[in-house]
């Protein structure tokens, strides 16, 4: 089955996040293919590689960049999104003019066109939200 | 599974307490250009979304009350609202911001796509939709 | 003049104005902002919180108002409509501010 | 099998779970998730939610009931408890799903 | 107004699903050093965060559960649960967990600090306090 | 009269962040004292430089810098909640290895204890929150 998964939700704040991470591993797990993971809303800040959670807690970045290093998954922050909360990469820092990127390794920047993509191309859509 | 999917927009917030309804009303701008069956259902505190006359200048937030206007334009076929939550709410159809469509191909015109719908009818059209965007 | 009680959710969402007047004493002033300023129409099914609490003096944010349409001949009788100047103001005559989130 | 319905927020904060109910179709499955698990406890106000309704399959996501420290006696009856990998089979098992928030 | 300040923390809302609960729970820890009055409230789904028996294994969170348990050692005098919003979650004091509390100079001590109040007595205690933190 | 207001929520998401500027400056106005506006939660993501808003809509961060370099505001983020959800500036990129910052001007992380500070020094703490 092809499953494609959005976040609306940022880490820490909302179980959101953690649902879906614990959702899409079990769905990898079980064979099925996880087409795309799309973030969106407060959702694009699962995609900063600037967060230091504390020792005893669970690193939520980190875990969506080993997922998608054993999986070869595709994770993409909604650019609109994006630009509103801060998280950059190479090429928004160029066109925004910004001194800094903070977007972790594996996330990709593009537009709302792939979220409605993941919804024709898959069998299902999953969202968690607020 | 044919090539057009049915694509319902679920809306179940108020405007400007959150982004949900302006960053939900911007997927369905960008999915304009899919092609797809493209409904919006609005339940709850959804409905407050089409209320017209607002008037954001003292917030200085962008107003985004009139892009609903334009969604026929965007290839949204229908909108729906829930009648239940609309009577709770004190608000009739007069409230709400009319939205026309016209088929440009066809020459099809039709005034207004809000539509008040109840239980029943809501339950049947997301049980038929192909995918359901909630926000 | 008594606490100020501030509540910024929609009455149909989530419980908070309710509390906000459970919870406030006589004489308590009740300030309606962002989604909270739902509670503050008329002809509503959640109206009478404000319409039959007697001894506590409502408020409504003008900004948030008009943002969501609401017109001031839909409010509810007695509520006193403020901007964020006036919003401040209260908070200055209050013994202390109580967020009902 | 029909639509599955996940729902996330604590019925006593929201009516997401009433929702998910009332605009479900004969044979749905219902899945609680995150504070939605608390709408799955026996003998609160809300009970009567998940326990008077028929021709609906309904289930909680056991690591979010144990977090939250429910154990399974005070469950409604007829809850079926999965973990993340029976949430995929769930989705997989449906025409689609709909989250209600 | 006296040196010592009356501390409210007002918690509305169920642990684990926000992150509103544990940040909260923080501000009371660091609070500790500032030698104020201090006492907890627990109303709506708050008092979800003082069911004990939690275990967030699966979840891979951290549990602060048992970090209520210690809050007697951080200078709390009292925590107070909501009656009606108790009872309606099909809960009794005997789901709660238990904080002791002891006052090192008087030797006074107090097996279990976490009190159940009604509504009159839960707008007293609000109104009597000098700051009321929201979460 | 010395005020403290406390932010819980990111900008944009929610309309927590706008309300708490709009109420700060109508009270710097008036001539009351502000004595700090403490971030919590979410409300840390106000303090990011990183943000380019739509054209056409405001720009919550400029915002805060501008009433700050105004009225010279003490505009605090709460140093976990910034850790976890990734706002650096150069002593804590230091302290975590972080290879980047996207603190705003203005802003300064420290710890809790200055709210709790704020909470005893004011005549009012008003929250703004979700």
């Amino acid at each position: 089955m092809k499953l494609a998964v959005q976040v609306n939700e940022g880490p820490y704040q909302h179980e959101a996040s953690d649902s879906a991470y614990h959702f899409t591993k079990a769905a990898l797990e079980k064979g099925h293919e996880v087409f795309r993971v799309f973030f969106y809303h407060d959702g694009v800040l699962n995609g900063t590689r600037l967060t230091t959670p504390p020792q005893d807690d669970r690193n939520i970045v980190n875990r969506w960049v080993e997922l998608a290093e054993k999986y070869d998954l595709d994770l993409v922050l909604c650019v609109a999104a994006a630009q509103r909360r801060g998280i950059v990469d190479e090429g928004e820092a160029e066109r925004n003019g910004k001194d800094a990127t903070n977007i972790a390794p594996k996330f990709r920047i593009s537009g709302l066109g792939q979220l409605i993509e993941a919804a024709i191309q898959c069998d299902r859509l999953v969202v968690f939200g607020d | 599974m044919s090539d057009v999917k049915k694509f319902m927009y679920l809306n179940r917030r108020a405007p400007y307490g959150t982004i949900y309804a302006w960053e939900s009303l911007e997927v369905v701008l960008i999915g304009a250009a899919f092609d797809q069956e493209v409904s919006l259902m609005f339940v709850d505190d959804g409905v407050f979304q089409l209320v017209k006359g607002s008037d954001t200048s003292e917030l200085d937030m962008k107003n985004f009350t009139p892009t609903y206007r334009t969604l026929g334009d965007y290839g949204v076929r229908h909108m729906y609202v829930d009648k239940a939550s609309l009577e709770a709410r004190g608000l009739t159809q007069d409230d709400l911001v009319e939205v026309a469509w016209e088929d440009w191909e066809t020459e099809e015109e039709v005034d207004n796509i809000v539509e008040i719908v109840d239980s029943e009818q809501i339950a049947k059209l997301l049980a038929e939709s192909d995918v359901v965007f909630s926000f | 003049m008594a606490d100020l009680y501030t509540v910024n959710k929609s009455p149909f969402e989530k419980n908070s104005l309710e509390d906000a007047i459970r919870f406030s004493t006589e004489g308590a002033a009740i300030l309606l902002i962002e989604d909270g300023v739902y509670g503050a129409m008329a002809g509503t099914a959640v109206s009478d919180l404000v319409a039959n609490t007697t001894g506590r003096k409502f408020y409504a944010l003008r900004p948030d108002l008009k943002a969501r349409g609401i017109a001031e001949d839909r409010l509810i009788d007695g509520v006193e409509l403020v901007d964020y100047a006036g919003f401040v103001d209260l908070v200055a005559e209050c013994d202390k501010v109580q967020a009902w989130l």
